[in-house]
Order: C-alpha cells, then structure tokens, then sequence
C-alpha cells in the first residue's frame, strides 16, 4: 500500500507551501520581473525566463521569503512579454518600473538587451539579459547582468567535438539578419575558422516561412554542414526539413540557443535530422539538473514552459533573491553589490564563475558547466557535460 | 388529321405580357409565316407551343388532342418538331451520329427525302465529320435536318435563315420543299421578308404580343398599322 | 542553369501558397471594402484545427483538411454576420474589429496549445528528383488545391448567382440593394469563403513549413502586398501578382541572399507603384 | 390601384423634401412625374424603393404598405428599378448586369428573361462580355431598363431615363417604355424633359417643392408641365 504514505507527503508539502505564508508580513510582498518574447517563434525563450523566476520565487517563498528591512517579504513573478524587440524591453522595464520593481529576471534576444539597458539604468532596476549580444553588458551599465556567456565562451569547445564525429572542412551559417542572428553567426564564424574551417554566412529576413530560395542558394556552394546558429527553433526546424528535401546530406550545426526538442519536432523527427551537434546552455542530461522540473512541478503545480532554457535561467533568478535577503532591500544597486560578492554555485547546476571581464570589461557574466548534444545517423547520442576553468 | 390549333393563348412573364390572345389555324400539309419586330414574342410562341414554356392561358391543339403544357419531349413525340435560332446539335459527335439519333427519337423511321436534303445541304461528304467543328452555315442546316429527320408531322422553324449568307438560304426554300413534299406542316418565324414572300402563301403579324394581321402577304404587307409597327423597329434600329 | 531552374520551381511553389492567400484577402477588400487584419488569424486557425483533427481525434489528413476549411469558413461566417456587418461601411471600425479578432484567435491558440510549434507532418514526404533539381512532392499538392481554388473562386464569382450578387453589391451597393440583393446574406456568405481559404491555406501549408502560434504574421504582409501588386480587389491581379512574387522572391533570395532579397521584392514592388498605381491588373477598382 | 400613395412625408435632416404627396398608379397604365430639379421626383422613387426612409405616410403596393419593409426585400414584391443617372454596374459584363435584376429566381427563369430582353434589346447580345462601364449614356440606360425588367416587375420604376442622353436615345428609350407599356407592364416614371415624357403616360403629376401641384390624364396636365419646364 503506497497510497496512505504518498498522501501523507502530500499533505505535508500542502503544509509547507502555506504555512510560511502565514508568517509574512502583511504588508510585505517583492515583485519581480520577468521579461523575454512570450509570443511569436522565440516565445519559449521569453516563458522559460517567467519560469525560472517563478521556481525561484517558490523556492524562497517557502522558506518564509525574502528578508527585507527586517521583515519577511513573498515573492510574486510579474511577468512582461517583450515581443523580442528593443521598444518591447524599454516599454517592458518602464511598465515594469510602474509597478515598483527593481529586480528583473531577463530579457532573452539582443534587440531586448539593446533596448532595456538605457531604460533600466534610468530606472535603477538590475536586468538579468541572456543575449549573445556583442555588447550584452557594457561597464558604464553596472546594473545590467548576463546569464551565461555567448559563443565566444563556448563555440570553440563545441566545434572540437563536433568535428571528431563530423569531418568537415567547409560550413555555411545560417541566421536572421538582425543583430541577435548577426551577433552569434559572426562570433560562431570566427570560432569556426579558428580550427581551420572555411565559412560562408546567410542572414535572412526575420519573418521569412520558407527558406526554401535560401536553402538553394546554401547548397550551391556545398558546404560540408550547416549551421543553424540562433534561429529560432521553429526556422530551424523548418530550415532543416527543406535542407534534407533538397537532398543535403552533411552534419547540421546549432552553436546558438537550446530548442533542439522543437527542431525535431518540426524537422519531422531524428531520422530527417540524421547528423546533428548543439549547444546546450545547461548540461541537460545531467540528472540533478532535470531534478529542476521535478521541483517545478512540486512547488508550483504545474509543467514549467521553455524546456531547457528554464534551467539556464535559473541560477541568475535564485541568486537575486538570494542577494535581496543579503542586502536586505531589494534596492537596485545594493543588490548589485550583493551579487557581485557572491560565489557563483546553484545547487543544480554546480560550480562557476564571474566571467565577462575579458570581453565586456565588467565581470557580471555567470559562466556555468554546459553541454554539447549530438546526433549521428538519426540516434541521438545525448548531451555531454563540458567543466568550465575560471578565465 | 394533323392539325394544328391555337386557341386564345397568351404568355405573361410577372407582370410583362409576352403575348395575348393568339388564336391561329395551320391545317395538315399547310405553311404558315410568322412575322414581328424584335421582341414581338415569336419566339416565345414557339416556345410555349413546343412545350419549352408554359402557357398562361390558351390552348395547343395538336390532332384534336390538347397538348398545352405537355413537357417539349411528349410533344414532340407526338411529331411536332422545331429548329432553333442558335444551333442545337449535339457539338461533340459525328454529323452522322447527330442524325441518327434524331431518327431514332422519332421512331418513325427515316422520313422521305432526308438523304436528298443532306444531299443538298452538302452534308453528305461530311458525315464522320465533329458536328461543331462545320462551318457555321451547315451547322445551321445540319440543324433543320435533325428537325427534319424524326419525321414530324408539324416543324416549327425559329428563323432559320438568321446568320446565313445569302447563297445559303436558298437552302431554307428547299428544306421547305421537301419538308412539305413529305407531307409535314411548316410553321416558320422569320425576319427575311423576301424569304416570307418567295415562301409563304399566308403569314401571321404580331406585333407586342398582339396578332395584328393574318392573311396573305401582299395583302396584310399593305396594310398602315403593320407598316407603322416594321417602321417603328426600323427607327429603333 | 539548374539553380535557376530550381528557383523557378520554387517561386511557383512560393506563388502557389502566396495565391491561396490573396485570394482570400483580395476577395474580402474588392467585395466588402474591407482590409481583414485577421486574415492570418484563419490561417493559423486552419493550421491548428487541421493539426487537432488528426493528433487527437485520429481523422486521415484530407479529410482534417475539410474540417479545417469548414470550421474557418464557419467563424469568418459568423464574425460577418454578427460582428462586421453592423459596422461594414466604417472603415477605422472594420480594422479594429478584424484586428481585433487577430488577436483574439493568436492569443487564443497561444493558451489553449501553447508558445511551441505542433508536431505537425504533410503524410506526402519526399521529393522527386531529376539530377540535382528537386521538386518536393507536397509542393505539387499544394500547387493543385491551389489552381482548383482559383478556379472554383473564378466560377463562383463570374458564373453563379452568389458571383453576380457579390460584384453587384460591391459596384453598388444601393442599387443593389434596391435590385433585391442582400447584403446581410451575401456578404458573411464572401467572408466565409474567404475566410475558408485561408484556412484550407493553413491546413496545407503548416504541416510543410510549421505551426506555432506565431506563424499568421507574416501571412497578412504576404498578403497585403500580393494584393496591392495585383490590383486591389482584383482577383485575376491577385493571382498574377502571388506567382510573381513568389518568383522575384525565389530568385532574389537564391542569388542575393535572404535580406537583399527581401529588398528586391519591396523595391520591385515600389516602383511598379510609381508607374502603375492600380497594380499589375491596372483598371478602376472599388472607389472604397 | 397597384401602387397609392397616400399623404407621404420624406425629410432629410429637418428638411422636407417631399410633404405629404398622394400618387395613384393604376394597373397597366404610365404615370409620370414632372417636374424642376428638386421638385421631389427621385425622393418619391427613392421611398418607394426603400433608399430613404418616409417620415409619414404609407406607399401600398395592392394594399401592402411598404414603409415597414426593408429595401432590399421590396424588390421581391414585384419592384423593378432603373435609378437616376442610370448606374448600372460598371465592372459587371452587360449580361451579368441584367442577371443580376433576376437575382435567386432560377436558372429557367433567367435564361428566360435574358432570352426575351435580348430580343427586345439586340444591343444586349452584340454588348453581352463588355463591362457595362464602358457603353454610351444610352447603351446603359438601356441595360439599366432592361436589368429592371429581369425580374418581370409587375411596377416599373424609371428614375429619369432621359437624363443626358442625345436625342436619338431619347427616342429609342422612349419607344422601349411605350414596348413595356404596350406589354402591360406598369410604369412610374419621373422626368424633367415634359415634351418627350408625355408622349409615353397615360396620365401624370406635376411636382415642385415637395408638392403635387397638379395630377390627372396627360391631357389635363399637358400645359402646366410644359410651363413649368420653361421656368
């Protein structure tokens, strides 16, 4: 009989989750952001980013909350779509500035972190974004942190290992032609180049349903792979399709963001997908990381949305909440402060570090363990964890 | 006695008279012409006598036997045939085969002098030939022929010269010949009055629906009211 | 010589997808003088209806397609008759009421199925192969329902009673209406079948390329531009102008790449605007 | 009587464009109204068909009032239409345009008005594929007439068939309405050219300023119309 134990735990996490609650201030209570596209192709980027705040903010929350001027405060997520665009992230960090809050967990695309980085300065609010912009973070924004580096911290390590299961000597990168496509693609590009292999780019119109003119015209110069870099998942899915129909054969890259789960739904499964090596943020298939989900669920009751990116989020959300109870205020720039003594460990994810110094100038970038996923012959062969070394 | 009788018949579309109170009489073997501006409503009779449409008041007598509003299929079968204006043959098959099967619908076998006419016509040497792919002259005479050759006792004739040049219609008087050689009754709407003239020992004027004048040509032609009535077309004109 | 080849086949492709589309939208403006901003609303919806007939009720795919075009035509149908009607001859009124229902449905289908493309396959795969041109079966698929489409739409429109009532009432409305033709019947009648194409359009095209709640966007640009090239509200332009730019796109993309052949299209467009204002089909349209 | 008129009222704002007129149109008979532009003619067309609204009164057509039915169902108690200014439909070909007259009655049915129109009207089969929009003032008017007629009304209404037609059309109109008359077809007619309208009536009104200023046989008539034309 493993009914009446099961219920009797259930009961008492039903007791934890509203017993703290009673213990919060009346009048006490934290919001924080969370901002990213919470529609179009890149809405599972923006959701994962809702979240991983709200896992975090259930987390503390059932520990009696954050610690705020000496009382005990409950975090509530307001979340803020911002469409994936710069006026998004601006409009998003004033609406959210509105609403009395400093901590925002996101944005998630270039042109977000573009847009919020003058608007959060100017409201004072601590803006987590997970950009692979060029300039994601500037020291003259000392508010503005990064959730993990972009290709220039990972691509090389990738493209090693890809190239031991795919020999290849030519590659065409594929992206949309704004600055988050073009940002990654050139990054990815010179990392490629770095070990001897030649490349051609292909921006395309963001908007664009069919690639398959584009498609054609990648083929005429018979790369050896394609790399797909950070489309959204649902271009690449489609990119892949029309790139095996047209007779491609060779290995498909992804040195961008996560969704591989959606490309191959939308590829038409592993078999279409054949050869294939990612990035993963995370590593995903490390068991204490998928615990996440598990927890998710636990505390909030539901499936989390965005897949692994909610993982990659996660870190940055607990150890703001973290720093709001060290700094004992959720003002912007004490939290800052907060974080930036602080070691970089998640329970899940395992040890890093500050990274950033080199490229941005300002070492406010958290560099955790990744993964890098391959596909040879249509199996998939899993996600392997890759240790980072303080730079 | 095949007879054909039309008593006091008229047509009403809503509330447009096409024609009113129509009564006439073509005895067996006999030829009647039927003349009119446009839109008199000839074809309209023609068409309600055939059984196309229905009349609103009158009487058909075909033989003795009342045939108003009997659908166009039995009245033909009881041997009233007509021609159209537009041709109406079967466009997709053989000039032969459009004629047998005008035979074969009679039921009465081939009439008298069908072969002279096709003859004639110059159908003749182009029997395996695709109805609509002849000239729109034999189209014409292939369809008089089809009228022709179910055997009829009576043909209505829907201005059988219209579109035809003037060498062809000379074709129409021998269809006329030999029709009546057979023993059938011509009714025929026509608008070339030499053709009425040459053919017609009596014709009928209508004129807005109304019967103006029945009699002989030279006589009823003579007459002001079916001048004014052709004067008032030709100023429309 | 066999990428250009390849790019005209993939333009008529494009063309094809593009026609089912403006048929629709062109349809709704030349007849009821109405821009529908929810055009893409019912090409989604069609996608997701299609995409739900097969995933969970098990139906075989032509037949989810029907249900697709049924349910699409259906709620254009409705939103005529009860919602747009009432406000038809307003123009900033039928914007907000079309975009409005835009959306109502994408926000509708981002709760109810989520922000993640379906996995949602076209049962044709493959592609025939001659050297290294290729012509995917699914696109001939398309390409068929397509020159259907626009038959049926041209027989309906110039051969029936519907047809006749239609382009009357967009003529003239008052004498039209005067004639005994009713706009209350006819017009959520036009809707409706513009709205079904735009759903049939949906149901064929989001299995080959993909479905997620974002994919009507880029429908209504598509769509508006098809139209303006083509002649507003001219079917016959519509048609021509969708395979056109298909086309230049397919040709531009392939050999200037994605973003300068986005350009191309655009400045192609702008200035056979400059010299023609009417579009490809150049006669008066509707004073609207 | 087929259609009475009786003490209508048409306003447009606060304005009265017609005050209390009564009309008879007897069974088979043409009635026309004269008179200055602005005389209240098309408003009295334009109530009867349903295009404005009456502000009192009732128009009963064999004692139906019509003022509570919306226009596009008036057509199908036997109304047909032929506006001021003809418009006819301009994209539509000639042979859609009078289809389109015979809206929803059938197949047969229009094939048999269109065939009987093209015999009254030959210019219907040489023009049958050409948009409408393109034929002369008096071709159209002639489409107008004849997709007026496709629904065999039993009342026809002609909003100023003459308007701005050369005299040679003016003539061929004139005859087509005397055709329809001669036919039965009842007409109501209005027209500011007296001279060539009172040759097609049998009896008529003469309107100014909203007002009947005097009604009866066209002989009775005759001479106020004609003065009135003059002023």
């Amino acid at each position: 009989m493993t009914g009446e134990p099961t219920m009797k735990r259930q009961l008492f996490a039903a007791a934890l989750l509203t017993l703290p609650a009673t213990a919060f201030a009346d009048d006490c209570e934290m919001k924080l952001g969370a901002m990213g596209p919470m529609s179009g192709g890149a809405a599972q980027w923006g959701l994962a980013m809702n979240s991983a705040a709200e896992l975090a903010a259930a987390e503390v929350n059932q520990e009696g909350g954050v610690k705020i001027g000496g009382k005990s405060c409950k975090v509530v997520v307001v979340p803020y779509d911002s469409k994936y665009t710069a006026d998004g992230a601006a409009a998003g960090s004033n609406a959210l500035a509105a609403q009395d809050i400093h901590l925002i967990i996101g944005p998630v695309g270039s042109p977000e972190a573009t847009g919020i980085k003058p608007v959060a300065a100017r409201n004072e609010q601590v803006a987590w974004n997970a950009s692979y912009a060029k300039n994601a973070l500037e020291p003259k924004f000392p508010l503005m942190f990064h959730i993990g580096p972009g290709p220039s911290g990972w691509a090389d390590a990738v493209i090693k290992r890809a190239m031991q299961e795919f020999p290849m000597k030519s590659v065409a990168l594929i992206a949309p032609n704004d600055q988050g496509g073009t940002d990654i693609a050139s990054v990815d590009a010179e990392a490629y180049k770095a070990n001897g292999i030649t490349t051609t780019e292909e921006y395309y119109q963001r908007g664009t349903t069919n690639f398959a003119p584009i498609v054609t015209r990648i083929l005429a110069g018979k790369p050896d792979a394609v790399d797909t870099a950070s489309s959204p998942p649902g271009d690449a899915g489609v990119i892949v399709k029309q790139l095996r129909l047209a007779g491609f054969t060779g290995a498909i890259g992804r040195l961008g963001g996560p969704g591989t789960a959606e490309i191959v739904r939308v590829s038409g499964g592993l078999d279409v997908l054949k050869n294939f090596y990612w990035f993963e943020t995370v590593p995903t298939e490390d068991p204490k990381v998928r615990a996440i989900d598990d927890e998710y669920r636990k505390l909030l009751g539901k499936d989390p949305i965005g897949g692994t990116a909610v993982w990659a989020d996660l870190p940055a959300a607990r150890m703001t909440l973290k720093a709001v109870s060290i700094a004992g205020t959720d003002d912007a720039k004490a939290v800052a402060a907060a974080l930036r003594t602080m070691p970089v460990e998640d329970p899940n994810i395992g040890k890093g570090f500050w990274a950033g110094k080199k490229q941005f100038g300002i070492a406010q970038e958290l560099q955790f363990p990744f993964g890098v996923g391959i596909i040879k012959d249509g199996k998939n062969l899993g996600v392997e964890r890759q240790e980072v070394k303080p730079e | 006695m095949t007879e054909l009788r039309v008593e006091s018949l008229a047509k009403r579309f809503g509330g447009l008279r096409v024609f009113q109170n129509i009564g006439f009489t073509l005895p067996e073997g006999g030829l009647l012409g039927v003349i009119g501006p446009n839109g008199a409503g000839k074809t309209t009779l023609i068409n309600v006598i055939s059984g196309r449409q229905m009349a609103s008041a009158g009487k058909v007598v075909l033989g003795g036997r009342d045939i108003t509003n009997q659908p166009a299929h039995a009245v033909s079968r009881l041997g009233l045939a007509r021609s159209f204006q537009q041709t109406n043959t079967f466009k997709s098959v053989s000039v032969n085969e459009n004629i047998a099967r005008a035979v074969r619908f009679g039921g009465r076998g081939a009439p008298v002098g069908l072969t002279r006419m096709m003859d004639t016509f110059g159908l003749t040497p182009r029997l395996h030939e695709i109805s609509d792919k002849l000239p729109y002259g034999l189209q014409k005479m292939l369809g008089l022929v089809m009228a022709f050759a179910s055997a009829p006792k009576i043909v209505l004739l829907d201005e059988p010269a219209a579109g035809l040049e003037r060498a062809e219609r000379q074709n129409v008087d021998t269809f006329v010949q030999i029709v009546r050689d057979a023993g059938t009754s011509v009714l025929i709407v026509e608008h070339d009055m030499d053709l009425i003239r040459r053919l017609c020992p009596r014709i009928l004027v209508l004129d807005a629906g109304v019967l103006l004048a029945d009699g002989p040509p030279a006589e009823v032609l003579a007459r002001p009211d079916v001048i004014a009535a052709y004067l008032g077309e030709a100023g429309e004109a | 010589m066999d990428q250009f080849v390849q790019a005209a086949l993939i333009g008529i492709s494009l063309g094809a997808q593009y026609a089912l589309l403006a048929l629709g939208f062109t349809l709704i403006f030349g007849i009821l003088g109405v821009v529908n901003f929810s055009h893409g609303g019912f090409y989604m919806l069609g996608g997701y209806v299609a995409y739900s007939c097969v995933a969970f009720l098990g139906l075989p795919y032509p037949l989810a397609v029907l249900v697709a075009v049924a349910a699409t035509a259906a709620l254009g149908w409705v939103f005529e008759l009860f919602l747009l009607e009432r406000l038809v001859d307003d123009h900033l009124a039928t914007l907000m009421l079309t975009l409005g229902l835009y959306l109502v449905i994408s926000t509708g289908l981002l709760t109810v199925f989520g922000p993640l493309s379906m996995e949602f396959a076209f049962p044709v795969t493959g592609a025939l192969h001659m050297g290294p041109i290729y012509v995917p079966r699914e696109n001939l698929i398309v390409l068929a329902v397509c020159l259907t489409a626009i038959a049926a739409l041209w027989l309906v429109l110039y051969r029936t009673d519907l047809g006749r009532g239609l382009r009357a009432l967009a003529d003239d409305r008052a004498v039209a209406m005067a004639q005994g033709l009713r706009p209350k019947l006819l017009f959520p009648l036009a809707f409706a079948i513009a709205t079904g194409l735009a759903g049939l359009t949906g149901a064929l095209v989001t299995p080959i390329l993909s479905l997620s709640p974002g994919v009507g966007d880029p429908v209504l640009a598509t769509s508006f531009l098809t139209v303006i090239l083509g002649g507003l509200g001219s079917l016959e332009g519509a048609a021509l102008a969708a395979f056109v730019v298909g086309i230049v796109e397919a040709f531009s993309s392939v050999y200037f790449g994605g973003s300068i052949g986005a350009l191309v299209l655009f400045v192609l467009v702008l200035l056979l605007l400059v010299f023609r204002p009417t579009g490809l089909m150049g006669r008066t349209v509707r004073g609207a | 009587m087929l259609l009475r008129i009786e003490d209508l009222w048409v306003r447009y704002g606060g304005i009265a464009a017609l005050s209390g007129i009564s009309i008879d149109v007897p069974e088979g008979e043409t009635v026309l109204l004269v008179g200055a532009n602005g005389a209240g003619k098309s408003s009295t067309i334009n109530a009867i068909i349903g295009l404005v609204p009456a502000a009192k009164g009732r128009i009963l057509l064999e004692g139906t009032d019509l003022t509570q039915i919306p226009c596009e169902r008036r057509a199908r108690l036997g109304i047909g239409y032929s506006p001021e200014g003809r418009r006819v439909f301009p994209t539509m070909s000639v042979t859609d345009n009078v289809l389109s007259g015979a809206f929803g009655l059938g197949r047969k049915r229009q094939r048999q008005a269109l065939d009987w129109l093209r015999s009254v009207f030959p210019l219907l089969i040489d023009r049958e594929t050409q948009p409408a929009g393109q034929l002369s003032g008096g071709q159209q008017q002639i489409v107008a007439l004849a997709r007026a007629m496709a629904s065999f009304p039993r009342l026809l209404l002609l909003d100023e068939p003459f308007l701005g037609l050369a005299p040679v059309w003016i003539k061929q109109i004139g005859d087509a309405i005397l055709h329809l008359r001669a036919r039965g077809t009842t007409v109501l007619m209005t027209e500011q050219m007296a001279r060539p309208a009172l040759k097609l009536a049998t009896s008529g009104y003469v309107m100014r300023g909203g007002e009947i200023r005097r009604g009866g046989p066209v002989d009775a008539i005759r001479d106020v119309a004609l003065a009135d034309e003059y002023l």
